[in-house]
């Protein structure tokens, strides 16, 4: 089975045959992989260089965080990212977005207006949690497109808080 | 001894004062609110009272319940923690009138240091210098009319402050308004009480703190400096002892002051004066924190002395068992709070079940901890999940030690702070000792180079996890049209920014 | 320094080791059995081999094996841990031949030391007093005659020992050829030696030994003693420093003996130089063990040396950091060893899956640990998991500390030795410092009063539990029919029996 | 529901009618009764003191560890101890026994023969398990009816070694 493995705007292709050895862009690479703590924590033993992995699955993509770095790496086999390649389609924040309330809170103020033009790391709500204030940003540029939630109201976790478009 | 202590706080110092109990042969109470049944320090206790809802106003600040279950439960003494009511004289003086000893300084005490604008005034007439700036008890317009007496950029802080809440600096005369607003609303949230006061800021300075012990017979020492500059909005995130810029001449100096306040309030129990050291290394009067520190480990660690104990003991009436030349510092410790903020995504704070948890462990390694495996991490209180402290012949050698246990630290189910501890301790500066309060926040930053064999790792260990769910690559089709959760994004891309 | 280091052990003390190395920035190699694949020290290392199958002589003792490891992952030094390899100097010989460094004595003095007999040679011509016995080599027959003419009780020890291993008491004549086979035939499973020599039973003796610290430039020093009369069948359970039998005086006596002997052979590195104490406090050397100590950590918290990063520089090349002077023992430590044994039923070794795993911290608590949780404990090793070792400022507050530890620790899916220790932590002997070699197996029990409201709690438990499994009333009906698992019943009428 | 549970030739009853309340032996307490790990932690408040207890079913009865001590809880209700009391049942190791390997390992010595009379806590096996030799003991008096290892043979876990009637 052939991979692409993207991250950082880098791509791996690799191939997995066997249990214990696998194609990384061409190079034979000894592997023994195992789920240590039956969730989430892996070891692999690459050329016998040990690595344990915490591996999170979010958005579609697999947050890997290994020997204190985090990587988000989409992992497509071939057929789909030719599919993928074809329609055009393009990953990142476009279209519209809505801001989510991180954790359930009390909603301080609200700093933008719907219709307002806002750039990306623009602050556009402060949320109240843990006893501290949370400035909600931007993730990208945008215009405001709908605002639902007043100064003074609590939100609930996941709540849309902003709607950008 | 005291036969039974209620701790009238929550999380990691919650254990920590009872474990301090439970050394001593004491019988322990908790009190916790309805979300904190389950909590670390409940389980730890003898005993354990609900006093209340989640928001801390209705339950760890509300004295009337604490007091009716210490009366239930029988107990003699109440122990404060940090935080909550530990500072709060009226708490003091209901437990002394309830006939339970407070384990803290007499209420007079802490109604001297707890306003920490009368502080300063108390400081002057010591003749100890003190910063530039007001009074408290001042209003908006007032100390909009200070403000522009003493220049710009300022520092708002709360009187009955601590912690870095209600702290904002401000840099120009029309950011007051909205600062003070922000300023009163956090320390009207954190302590009650929305009185602030103004202070110049002194760029470039560092914050080094003296730890004091005063028994109820007149005898007050001092445990040597804690170094506590790494700090992020005020709060302070990584600390040590003794400090890189302290030596055994200027500690003196600090320490007699330090006890000179103390004499001077006819201070008892365990106590912190906050000084700011300027880059001349001049150093300047701030606040006295009335009450235990989160940093008191890493004061432990180096003279040996268990600071709760001796709270309790001193409580109890007993004299000090130490006199100012029994104190030597050995070694060197380091303390990291680990808090649940996601250093990825602007160190917004992060909610959940912790589904994995291995703390590290070890030789020179101590965790104080109020979490546990299976534990839910709630909004209602502060972030500061537990501390790691290291121990060390040398400061390089507490902070290898460091990067070791953070290594070793896996929490699943939340983001934490590590990854911005791994980075400051990687800084050269860091390392070098050269940092200043304003550090993190102006000449520090995240961004660093990914290994690149790091990133074949990453790319093989995602690849085998897809492989293994078998459809995995489908199944990323499928969710890539659903909507998006824009702050995830953000902090992803950000992320991926950075490491790109 | 080194650039990369090959640890050839496993468990606690491999993980001691990495982390050791990781703190000095040295990468590091594992190597594992078969069934170690997921083992905690092939987690924490930089590189791991597989060695071999499960059984040791097939892995951990195959020195070709591991060599072979180190080559092809270029390490250019060896630490042997203790056990396994640790003391064969046929094994230093190996490493130095294919030009890597040994962490260690030179194959020399682990010669001269590791044939105990040989050693209480040594020490007799040094004229340091030893205890009444043979020398190694001897036939059965030979030994019956020497037994005879000592006089009984006796002790039969392997000449390659350590760790208790191999070792037997008898009392009489008639019990030697059981008890010499079956220790020669735990030597040969121990260490692939099956050699073993007599020595007199002191009765009432206390197990004293000091720490040594020797460089490659002849510098030799003491770091104060370790008192590890806590055992049962020979096995050290618990450790303390200092001695609650030894003072300044004697300690400089024994401590100057214990260089002499090192110095004496040409030792260098860490070892241990054994002595058993008798009630007049008379000292005889019993044997020296040239290799890290499983105890080794209340030396390192009572002193503040890291012995583990000293054997590295010392194997290294460098000079001793420490004068004798510079050594001073601050407070005091205990360890108690925790092993998968089943205290309630014999001491019966438990195998299995930890399901649940949360071990102890806080101040003044330092867990080695060489388990996680969800690993799995296999039969074909040492039953030792973990070490907590606790610090005071006073030996009881040490205890006190141990005893809180303890409570904290939670280890569900085997059973552990805790039971044990906390009864041994709560019995007036062993307070008051009153113990000798003896002490468990002839002078203590595990049966005590259960607290009457406890056997309240108990039965609500777990009526409440059965209240919870819905029909947990007909399924006791219904398994009591079954088949019973014999050594269950054993332990659990045994229990019920105590507690009765 | 009326419970009855026995430990140490002790016995409670004890009443659950309410989530909050309990009678046990005819006194009313306070109880909160949760489960902390989704396995076997307790914790529980009986009128404000708190417990932590780690519950183990073992052999059709709760082990029970609750500040360091070890209970073996039986519990049944009314109808089922009537039943059992009606029918005489006798608990305990009567009747044949099996005795088995605790773990995996390696049969030393076998110390008795077929026939043989044996007392309680008289050595059987010497099994050798992590490199120590282990005594497996008989756990009542009883004569040994089979035999079914031999010294030099390896053991499984659970592996019947002795039986004794």
């Amino acid at each position: 089975m052939k991979y692409i493995a993207t991250l950082n705007d880098k791509t791996f292709t690799i191939e997995i045959n066997r249990e214990d050895r696998i194609l990384c862009d061409g190079v034979e690479r000894a592997v023994d992989f195992r789920l240590i703590d039956q969730q989430h924590v892996y070891s692999l033993l690459l050329d016998n260089a040990s690595y344990e992995a915490l591996v999170q699955e979010r958005e579609g993509e697999y947050w890997v965080f290994v020997r204190g770095y985090l990587f988000a790496v989409r992992v497509e086999d071939e057929r789909e990212r030719r599919l993928r390649e074809a329609s055009g389609e393009r990953h990142g924040p476009s279209g519209e977005v809505a801001i989510k309330a991180p954790m359930p809170g009390l909603i301080v103020a609200v700093l933008v207006q719907e219709g307002q033009p806002v750039r990306k790391g623009e602050k556009l709500v402060l949320l109240e949690s843990m006893k501290m204030q949370n400035e909600i940003r931007a993730p990208r540029d945008g215009t405001v497109k709908a605002v639902r939630v007043k100064p003074g109201q609590s939100a609930e976790q996941n709540q849309v808080l902003v709607v950008l478009s | 001894m005291f036969r039974k202590v209620l701790i009238a706080n929550r999380g990691e110092i919650a254990v920590r004062i009872i474990r301090a109990c439970r050394e001593l042969g004491i019988r322990t109470v908790a009190v916790f609110s309805e979300v904190d049944r389950n909590a670390l320090h409940v389980r730890h206790a003898d005993e354990a009272y609900c006093i209340g809802p989640a928001p801390a106003r209705e339950s760890y600040l509300r004295i009337d319940k604490i007091l009716e279950a210490a009366r239930r439960a029988g107990a003699d003494a109440i122990h404060p923690g940090y935080g909550f009511l530990a500072e709060r004289p009226d708490f003091a003086e209901a437990c002394e009138e309830a006939g339970i000893v407070f384990i803290g300084p007499p209420p007079r005490a802490i109604g001297a240091m707890g306003d920490k604008a009368t502080a300063r005034k108390m400081a002057r007439a010591l003749g100890v210098p003190i910063v530039p700036g007001t009074d408290g008890g001042l209003s908006d317009e007032d100390l909009m009319e200070a403000a522009r007496r003493i220049g710009f950029p300022i520092l708002i802080k709360a009187s009955a402050g601590g912690g870095g809440k209600g702290m904002r600096i401000v840099r120009s005369l029309e950011e007051m308004p909205d600062a003070l607003a922000a300023a009163r609303r956090e320390a009207m949230a954190a302590f009650g009480d929305d009185d602030v006061y103004l202070e110049k800021l002194v760029e470039g300075a560092r914050h080094v703190e003296i730890q004091i012990l005063a028994d109820q017979h007149g005898n007050v020492i001092h445990l040597g400096e804690r170094e506590c500059s790494i700090q992020r909005r005020h709060q302070k995130l990584i600390e040590e002892s003794p400090s890189p810029i302290v030596d055994e001449e200027m500690r003196q100096r600090m320490g007699e002051v330090a006890v000179r306040i103390a004499q001077a309030i006819g201070y008892v129990n365990a106590g912190t004066v906050e000084f700011l050291v300027d880059k001349d290394r001049n150093f300047y009067f701030i606040e006295m924190n009335t009450r235990l520190q989160v940093e008191h480990p890493v004061t432990e660690m180096v003279t040996g002395v268990d600071i709760v104990k001796e709270q309790i003991r001193i409580a109890r009436g007993r004299k000090l068992r130490y006199r100012q030349e029994d104190i030597r510092q050995t070694g060197w410790a380091i303390e990291c709070r680990i808090t649940a903020e996601d250093p990825f995504n602007n160190f917004m704070p992060s909610t959940g079940r912790i589904v994995t948890l291995a703390e590290p462990t070890g030789p020179g390694v101590r965790v104080d901890s109020g979490v546990y495996e299976g534990c839910g991490i709630t909004p209602y209180y502060d972030s500061l999940i537990a501390k790691v402290i290291t121990w060390g012949e040398t400061r390089g050698e507490a902070i290898l030690r460091m990067r070791r246990a953070l290594e070793e630290f896996r929490i699943i189910g939340i983001q934490t702070i590590i990854p911005f501890h791994q980075a400051i301790l990687n800084s050269t500066r860091f390392l070098a000792g050269h940092f200043d309060t304003k550090f993190v926040e102006e000449r520090f930053s995240m961004d660093e180079e990914t290994p690149p064999d790091l990133e074949e790792v990453a790319a093989i260990i995602a690849t085998l996890v897809a492989h293994r769910r078998g459809q995995a690559a489908t199944h990323v089709a499928r969710r890539a049209g659903r909507e998006i959760n824009g702050w995830k994004w953000a902090g992803r891309w950000e992320q991926l920014r950075r490491s790109g």
